[in-house]
């Protein structure tokens, strides 16, 4: 049964212009850099991207000119490579509007949307000019009288999750950190994965504790092995700095952009060619 | 200094790491729940080593969520997998935040791009918000982990005028802040403003004060930060061996 | 290493008169049966007692005089044995305050302590009478305007957990429903686990994504096999229907609650009176 | 008929509970998020019997949390950890509220000691709620899912005056009600009150008045239920051979 297997190409259609999309993973780790390829590819616009900690996926969709907002916590490559090149650019030069967000405000955000709330208390930010800048609001406790500031509901339209396992009806199982994807498909309005293995039904039957997402919320599956490169993903594969690297040497230029997201084109589609008989 | 680091040697900048890294160690007192984030390659090295020097009961936080990891080599990214290698469970980043809100997490190590006189940093932008000279990464957990966890301390390996001015160009975060770890001092905050708790040897007052940006008060009883312990050195490149501490200064 | 391994008598010896305890477990499933058997023995009084969903628990310590209030969405024996006798005699005859909550209620409130929060918003309870009676208050959301439903923080002495498998240091694996025990781990000040099985550290480093509780939050641990009997525990045991029905026949006087106690007290004991070297 | 059932023959109860089953079961849609709660052996036999005759394709969310779960044998208590066997994943009942909450449960079974003409619920007091005539257990997860759920259905097994009153002495929850199943009849909600829907074969519409405690309005054109089928009678003992069903007339 193919149930929701898709082939890259056809999940990434799934997503309009304007869409807001939670990118799972965490930093390098995890990301669906694939799907954020073929996005690229796609000529997406206008996208919305929510993350607590983005590096290579929020970067490079601002480098294809792909996004018009971001709500993130910090959008950077560590100390591996410094500041986020097109990121920072898009931003300084007002093509990107970055809404400025602790990592805490952005689960806040899901939060709200998961919990089926207009928005969702939380604590810290006293002292932060975030919170003004941002426009958090303040609502008096009604039972201490403390003022509590506010995060609005974030509901993408997609969680874009790449998992370690899934099965063709959309159980997912994530091996290693998990970071905020079991939020943000709860939070999403619907849930994408991308996956290193497809497994059969038995495999979650036999765990289905480490079931990180049920199938019920899943829209499309996408066998996609290597998608987080070049980030890493446990338990398959490291951080591939080099690889990062060539990426941020490239990511200066409309043309280079274009070579690397060529150079990773068929690599990006090996795993799902066979889902719909055809690729690209 | 920042000057002098990006010119000297190489030795220059692991001095400088093994220092800052021994130092932020320092702070950890045994038994308490310890936290650093992403992008925090000296507070990794002080958290795993302190646990092999006067902090053997510390719980180790981090974004990955490995609990107490033990990892097989120091990665370049502190969100990276190895950083749950040995955990006996997984707390993960949104739980840490809720750890912290509620009053019980004891320490937290937090960078800056700036940071003030008031101990209040900056990793949001330079200049303008609404038009910015430079978009920094932004704070991560910060604004969320300054004014809530127990301690915080925070640290910064380019020590000049610009990264410590007497007002951050933006509050991204302020809050609990106990002392900063620099390559040219500790400072720590009392009354509501960062003094110089000590300075690292062969620094002078002189040179301190030309690379602070705010006033920096009376130093003449100011302490030398007393140099890495051989017992630390030790445990330091026995966590640290590849050095992945020194990436900071690149 | 012992670590915090204690027996029974000492876990229990932890609580005070007038602390607010949350019990895990649901209905009849994984309860800390023998943790409150032993409460009852020592005679503590006026506890608060938070629950979604109680049966056994919650009407043993009504029946032994141990309790002050309730917060629980539900407290009997469903189609089993019906209302819980002693429960509802103690609330009937007012010396027992029940707090009137949905479970969603109890959930939100407990979120509210663990996300370090006064209060907690929540959805639902349009047109139900719950709200006036037990006085949750509304707010505006800041955002949108709509009246929102604030439950007030729950924050529990001790979250009571009967756990499959816990280490001498206080990690703890919960096999089956964990239904809201980690919430409850979170939002009480400290965590007792009574455990079928008391496991070495390499049973956690295995699959720690299975622990449900890490030891930095836990106080005490009691090896209690069986310490949710009459109850069920996956996998070890099911609900002793004849056993809950002898209880419920016990229930009704002091003498036979005593009884009732005397009857499981060498098997509650069992498994932790090597601990202390001391029994009762 | 609460009366006629305590003083009939076992059969009558068989009958009564595999009909309320099988109505029950009717409202399921197939590719539906099903639940049930704690106490709720007929939505439970309803639920894993709709599998096996017209929503193969269902989604079954329970307490203990097993989605989709493949029971060995249906447990007495509705929270065991029989509805977890065979599942793929957990989903806790904190999940389920709050997918009812984000409006994405489709339907849910709920049962109520008083039901009145509004379709409003009662599980909490007989009587004055500050001093109660009898505690009731509560009303667990109702007043949290009725107004979110898509669509709930609510029954009771007891079809008298009492427990379908003109208006609950205390509403703990009201909101998307689609029908009540009661052994004597079917109750829709429209416009704001319940009318009969059909009324099961063998029941007179005086006899159906006389155990109601509100009005019922014209039921000369009220249809009869049709009986349960052949093929769904086999269904739900297949699903529920020992009978677990029944013990919800004890």
């Amino acid at each position: 049964m193919s149930g929701k297997i898709m082939s890259l190409t056809q999940a990434a259609a799934l997503v309009q212009d304007g869409d807001m999309l939670a990118l799972g993973g965490n930093a390098l780790t995890r990301i669906p850099a694939a799907f954020v390829r073929e996005l690229a590819r796609q000529g997406r616009k206008d996208m919305r991207l929510v993350k607590t900690a983005g590096a290579y996926d929020v970067d490079l969709l601002c480098a294809a000119g792909a996004v018009a907002q971001t709500q993130t916590g910090y959008v950077g490559f560590e100390n591996l490579f410094g500041l986020a090149p097109s990121y920072r650019l898009s931003v300084e030069e007002g093509r990107v509007q970055a809404v400025e967000h602790a990592c805490s405000t952005v689960i806040a955000g899901l939060r709200a949307s998961a919990y089926g709330l207009p928005s969702q208390p939380v604590a810290g930010l006293e002292g932060s000019d975030v919170a003004a800048l941002t426009g958090f609001r303040q609502v008096k406790d009604p039972y201490t009288g403390e003022s509590t500031y506010m995060v609005p509901r974030i509901r993408p339209r997609f969680a874009v999750l790449h998992v370690t396992y899934a099965d063709a009806e959309g159980n997912a199982r994530i091996d290693g950190g998990a970071f905020e994807d079991v939020l943000m498909s709860r939070a999403a309005e619907s849930v994408i994965l991308t996956a290193e293995r497809i497994e059969e039904t038995a495999f979650f039957v036999e765990k289905p504790d480490r079931t990180a997402v049920p199938a019920f919320m899943v829209q499309a599956v996408v066998h996609a092995p290597g998608g987080a490169r070049p980030g890493g993903c446990h338990p398959f594969y490291d951080i591939d700095e080099d690889a990062v690297g060539a990426y941020l040497d490239s990511a200066s230029g409309a043309e280079s952009l274009r070579a690397h997201l060529d150079a990773w084109e068929e690599r990006d589609h090996a795993g799902s060619a066979a889902a719909s008989g055809s690729v690209v | 200094m920042s000057v002098a680091l990006r010119e000297g040697a190489a030795e220059d900048v692991r001095a400088a790491a093994d220092r800052m890294a021994v130092f932020l160690s320092r702070f950890i007192r045994d038994g308490e729940l310890v936290f650093h984030g992403v992008a925090s390659p000296l507070p990794m090295a002080a958290v795993v080593m302190a646990r092999n020097t006067h902090a053997p009961n510390l719980t180790y936080l981090n974004i990955p969520g490995g609990v107490d990891p033990k990892p097989s080599h120091l990665p370049g990214s502190t969100v990276a997998r190895q950083l749950m290698e040995g955990a006996l469970s997984y707390f993960t980043l949104t739980e840490i935040f809720d750890l912290s809100a509620r009053g019980k997490l004891d320490l937290a190590f937090l960078g800056g791009a700036q940071i003030d006189a008031r101990g209040d940093m900056n990793l949001s932008f330079i200049g303008d918000p609404a038009s910015p000279k430079v978009r920094l990464p932004g704070g991560a957990g910060s604004a969320h982990i300054l004014p809530t966890a127990g301690r915080t301390v925070l640290w910064r390996t380019v020590h000049d005028a610009r990264s410590f001015p007497e007002r951050c160009d933006f509050v991204t975060a302020s809050g609990n802040v106990e002392a900063v770890v620099t390559p040219l001092c500790i400072f720590k905050k009392a009354e509501g403003r960062l003094r110089v708790k000590s300075i690292h040897q062969g620094v002078t007052a002189d040179a301190l004060r030309a690379a602070t940006g705010f006033d920096l008060g009376d130093l003449e009883q100011t302490p030398t930060t007393p140099e890495p312990t051989d017992a630390e050195r030790v445990a330091l490149h026995a966590a640290d061996p590849e050095g992945v501490r020194q990436r900071e200064f690149i």
